[in-house]
């Protein structure tokens, strides 16, 4: 039988062929089995996942939307409301980078919008191998001008991201991409609440062949089979979009719409749906009216083509007009392409022709969910076993310059400058300059910040705990910059979830993040879920990339890494660690990425968050840097090379340990010498170890232990191998 | 030396956005007649090479290899001798 | 002193520049639609950056195209002051409101950043808050300003001191180790023959309040209004 | 209908940055033959007219007004009929 041979191929297993048939009574023609082979792939479905994302905590006094609409929403007072997500787009860029990455910003911008809030900032999560390879700096170049590009067009700031680099992602290279909007609370789109009759209008590019099972593609292995049967790649237009924000905006000022929903994965066939299944209404659809850029597309590919920069409109009764007239001012094409029903059928004819019917709950709450079961993978064992006593010893100067020059720690200035981070004129701390980005919010004393983290090493060696960091030092570059963390969105990057170990990584780091996100009051308003990132070199690390919101009430008082001036005070909060395990350290100097992943105490981070909330009402600090990648002495090189002023500490002693420890829950900090008892009075309040380390001052960075050994650079020095690494590199 | 010109376009079925915006504002300007405008790459290289023959080889080898992306871009090579 | 800032279809900067005339210079600032024909109420115009048109086939191509461009014309040609950012400027270039032409970053990469400018000319209405030489602390955000003209052009600007702003070091220095993009003598701004059309490829409205990190770009926005001013008087 | 191709390429003189990355890339792989790159532009119209030379002639025009820059580009139209 034809049937038979095509679902699997479309990625259908025997079994959920069998509730497919249950569902429709009758075998489905190939159109409907396309329409569930999309909506039930991962992409769209999340039937591994959906599971463990019930763990999230997603309710919180910020919370307006938490996640199941196209982005969530927080309450920053004043009517206003911050919207975000977080979206992966990995496998387009690992075949086309500049567009596969481009597309990606293109999509999550679009699930902005769709909520009616204006996209004012733009992140970004970025994993590639490392870059000594060709192909990989190709990738690399291809992806940052895609992203830069894209979003340079739109205007709207890229200001802030990571970027890793790891021989993991050698082929499967990671993309994630950050959106925040911003939106007055009354105007917020929500579900399209459809009136039955209502005409449902297409808007924006017109649809080719571009992306056919790209939702399918995505949920499967890289491989060279799934190469050979990529779909035609989506080239973006970011034109047209910034055309649909400004028509799409007008559309909302004026009150004209029910709601609006973006084309992205799956295209018509799960924007139509979502739309219809909000309110268990049906729908019709002619593809024969879906403007085409392309002669004789059947309707299977005009419902399945994921062509980009394309918009759902839902008018309100009546408006169609007005709205007509709003997108040709813009110079775009609306046309009605169908109708809302009550059956609860999604229709699809091609003119007079009824060439698919399914009912509407099946393509959405019908996908299947899978609880898989975890094993602990066998490398696990291994490598909590590492004794960092048995490392052979090096010369801590030589070890200190290698850490500055890694790809992970160097400057990532050869990125971000790339990006136009100061469109809009609201960037007040740049890229690069503080632990996370700082954007005023105009007409207002508020700001507010964002970062982007994950440290996936971490994540690998011990998935729970790993996910634990994650969240906890979103939180904490947040409060570094001074901004009260409010809520997160996520991006969980992971390998095959059908393979126990993969599965145990994904469930154990989703346990570690619910749990740091319930305690530190960081609650989960949306994210994204990229599964099978694999290639024949095996998984990625577990990578689920969290982006933090946070938000100042007076912009004055924001804070960024650079030391100020010299003969200030230079502090440690938080205790002195010397555990290595997962460092950097161990990987530039001793070849290894293993160890024991040092503990996340969140009682302990809580407390360090609300100290440096306190210290930035209180205005005491002249500088603040979370400590992370490098440990300690790059963290004060960081704040040295960032602010052209030279320091000299002493430490107890001097090891590897102290100097390079990864431990989290700590920042260095600098202050007038006034100031270090206010310091000193606050930190005991919250608990918060207080080590006066030294002074900033001069040309030379000097750490120094309690006998005549010291680690020391001149600070021109460390800047050029710091901030010219990446540069020299990508040449 | 040896001339040859290597054309880049875009393969059928892939959007060209450029094109298309060129296309809208000819026909705003008030060549109507415009009905399609793709935009792809005129790369002209001058290469020393043992014969013609030999220098259409490493054209064609260097525009699949560097000069055209595979995975959107088709390409054609022409020699342009006596330059 | 009303302010027109035109839009057109992938304009970017337009609310930026709004806010520095409204909010910041507290004078009045309107939109224009790129459709409009007439600017006669205006005492100022600004085109400001973005990517017009996508800035697809070359920076600010199409957008010379929009009607309002032969209102732009009109409105200089009858001695009215305009100003050109970023993509402004690359407008007037295609337009041929102005000389030379802009070619791609030699860098090939979209550059973002800071740079310095020197102020080579202040008996302008865009520059006479400025004092001679002074140099000032810029954004730049541009993938296309690597400015070029024929040898013929660029001595007539020399001769006819039309190049306001050059690219150099903090000390002033017009160097090529300070030039950004590969233009044409350190060039990143300059002003046609009777002096009212001035086009830059760095952002004054990025940096007109301390907020934002400094404040050299005011002046610009000051020295139009006071010039202004001191003409209707 | 008539296709027109329109070549636009850097005048003489005018440096081509992306030209000379190109020609250094291909060096560097090995075609140590290339002595020079340009990168210019290839314009494919589609469009109806009245004539052959009608369609020249909008081509020409078009290609004046608003295809090639002539401060920095030269272009070159050629018809390419039956398509
Ligand atoms: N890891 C996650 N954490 C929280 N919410 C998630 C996560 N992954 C997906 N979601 C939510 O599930 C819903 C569906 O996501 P998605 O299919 O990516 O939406 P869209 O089709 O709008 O891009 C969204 O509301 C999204 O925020
Ligand atoms: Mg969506």
């Amino acid at each position: 039988m034809k049937n038979n041979m095509s679902y699997r191929d479309l990625g259908i297993g025997d079994d959920e062929y069998r509730m497919i048939l249950d569902f429709m009574g009758r075998e489905p023609n190939e159109l409907e089995l396309g329409m569930f082979s999309v909506m039930w792939s991962e992409h769209c479905g999340y039937k591994n996942s959906r599971p463990l994302l019930k763990l999230f905590p997603t309710k919180g006094e910020h919370v307006i939307q938490g996640p199941g609409e196209n982005a969530g929403v927080i309450d920053i007072g004043d009517n206003d409301a911050l919207v975000f997500k977080i979206e992966s787009h990995n496998h387009p860029s690992a075949i086309e980078p500049y567009q596969g990455a481009a597309t990606g910003v293109g999509g999550i911008v679009r699930d902005i919008f769709t909520m009616g809030a204006r996209p004012v900032a733009l992140l970004n999560s970025l994993r590639f191998g490392e870059p000594y390879d060709e192909r990989v700096k190709e990738l690399l170049a291809g992806v940052v001008a895609g992203i830069g590009d894209y979003g340079n067009c739109l205007g709207i700031p890229t200001v802030g991201g990571e970027i890793y680099f790891n021989d993991c992602y050698k082929e499967n290279p990671l993309v994630n991409a950050m959106c925040i909007g911003l939106v007055k609370k009354d105007e917020i789109k929500r579900a399209v609440a459809s009136r039955i009759g209502s005409p449902i209008m297409l808007v924006g590019a017109k649809t080719g062949r571009d992306g056919i099972h790209g939702a399918t593609f995505a949920s499967e292995e890289l491989s060279e089979e799934s190469t050979a049967k990529r779909p035609a790649v989506q080239v973006g237009d970011p034109f047209m979009e910034k055309l649909l924000i400004e028509a799409c905006l007008e559309l909302i000022k004026e009150d004209l719409i029910d709601g609006m929903q973006d084309l992205g994965a799956a295209g018509l066939v799960s924007s139509v749906a979502e739309t219809a299944s909000k309110e268990g209404c049906g729908v019709v659809i002619d593809v024969l009216k879906v403007p085409r850029r392309e002669e004789g597309m059947t309707p299977y590919e005009v419902m399945l083509s994921e062509s980009q920069e394309r918009m759902l409109v839902i008018p309100k009764e009546g408006k169609e007009k007005r709205i007509a007239e709003i997108f040709d001012k813009w110079g775009l094409d609306a046309v009605v392409i169908g109708q809302v029903t009550d059956d609860g059928i999604f229709r699809v004819f091609e003119g007079e022709k009824e060439v698919a019917a399914v009912p509407v709950v099946a393509l959405t709450e019908g996908c299947p969910v899978y609880v898989r079961e975890g094993i602990k993978p066998d490398y696990y064992r291994k490598v909590q076993g590492l004794n960092e006593d048995e490392l052979l010893s090096v010369n801590l100067t030589e070890a200190f310059k290698k850490l500055l020059a890694s790809p992970n720690i160097a400057s990532k200035k050869w990125v971000f400058s790339q990006y136009d981070y100061q469109v809009m004129t609201n960037t007040v701390v740049v890229p690069g300059d503080g632990d996370a980005a700082v954007l005023r919010i105009k007409g207002t004393k508020k700001g507010f910040a964002a970062s982007t983290d994950c440290n996936s090493r971490m994540v690998y060696l011990n998935p729970y705990e790993g996910g634990m960091m994650t969240v906890c030092e979103a939180a904490r570059n947040l409060a570094c910059v001074g901004a009260k963390p409010l809520a997160l969105t996520n991006c969980l990057n992971f390998g095959n979830p059908e393979k126990p170990e993969i599965y145990w990584q994904f469930k154990e780091a989703v346990k570690g993040m619910a749990k740091a996100a319930e305690f530190l009051g960081t609650p989960v308003v949306s994210g994204n879920v990229s599964l099978y990132n694999e290639s024949s070199n095996g998984a990625v690390y577990p990578t689920p990339v969290v982006g933090m919101v946070g938000l100042l009430e007076d912009i004055e008082n924001r804070r960024d890494m650079a030391f100020k001036n010299e003969g200030d005070i230079i502090c440690l909060l938080g205790r002195l660690r010397r555990e290595l395990g997962g460092s950097e350290y161990l990987y530039v100097c001793h070849g290894m990425e293993s160890g024991r992943v040092p503990e996340v105490d969140l009682e302990e981070e809580k407390s360090l968050i609300n100290l440096l909330l306190e210290l930035t009402s209180l205005k005491v600090l002249s500088s603040c840097h979370d400590i992370s990648e490098g440990g300690l002495a790059v963290a004060l090189a960081e704040s040295a090379i960032k602010g052209g002023i030279g320091f000299s500490v002493k430490l107890e002693s001097l090891d590897a340990g102290i100097l390079f420890s990864e431990a989290p829950t700590r920042a260095v900090v600098s202050l007038n010498k006034d100031n270090i008892s206010k310091l000193k009075e606050v930190s005991s309040k919250w608990g918060i170890e207080v080590h006066v380390l030294g002074r900033t001052g001069g040309e030379e960075i000097i750490i120094a232990g309690e006998e005549n050994e010291a680690v020391s650079l001149n600070l021109e020095e460390a800047r050029q191998i710091w901030g010219e690494r990446l540069q020299c590199l990508m040449k | 030396m040896y001339k040859v010109d290597v054309f880049v376009v875009l393969k059928p079925g892939v959007l060209d956005p450029k094109g298309e915006a060129v296309k809208k504002s000819l026909n705003v300007m008030g060549y109507e007649g415009v009905n399609e405008v793709r935009i792809g790459k005129f790369i002209e290289v001058w290469l020393d090479a043992e014969s013609r023959e030999d220098a259409l080889r490493q054209a064609e080898k260097m525009s699949k290899e560097l000069l055209a992306n595979p995975v959107i871009e088709d390409y054609r090579v022409k020699i342009v001798e006596g330059e | 002193m009303r302010f027109g800032i035109v839009v057109f279809p992938g304009s970017n900067c337009d609310a930026d520049c709004y806010y520095v005339i409204k909010d910041v210079m507290h004078e009045e600032a309107f939109y224009v639609w790129h459709k409009e024909r007439d600017l006669s109420s205006f005492d100022a115009v600004i085109l400001p950056g973005g990517f017009s048109y996508g800035d697809y086939l070359r920076a600010g191509a199409i957008a010379r195209f929009s009607p309002v461009m032969s209102a732009v014309k009109e409105f200089a040609d009858k001695g009215g002051l305009v100003i050109g950012i970023c993509n402004g400027f690359q407008i007037l270039l295609e337009a041929g409101l102005l000389p030379g032409a802009m070619l791609r970053n030699k860098s090939l990469k979209f550059i973002c950043d800071q740079v310095h400018l020197k102020v080579s000319r202040t008996d302008t209405p865009f520059t006479h808050l400025f004092s001679e030489g002074e140099v000032i602390k810029i954004p730049i955000a541009h993938g296309e300003g690597n400015y070029y003209c024929d040898p013929e052009t660029l001595e007539s600007l020399k001769s006819n001191r039309q190049i306001i702003f050059t690219y150099s070091s903090p000390e002033g220095l017009e160097d090529e180790e300070y030039n950004p993009n590969g233009s044409i003598a350190n060039i990143a701004g300059i002003i046609n023959k009777k002096g009212n059309v001035l086009g830059m490829m760095p952002h004054p409205e990025r940096c007109s309040e301390a907020v934002l990190g400094g404040t050299d770009g005011f002046k610009v926005f000051a020295s139009m209004i006071n010039w202004a001013k001191e003409a209707s008087r």
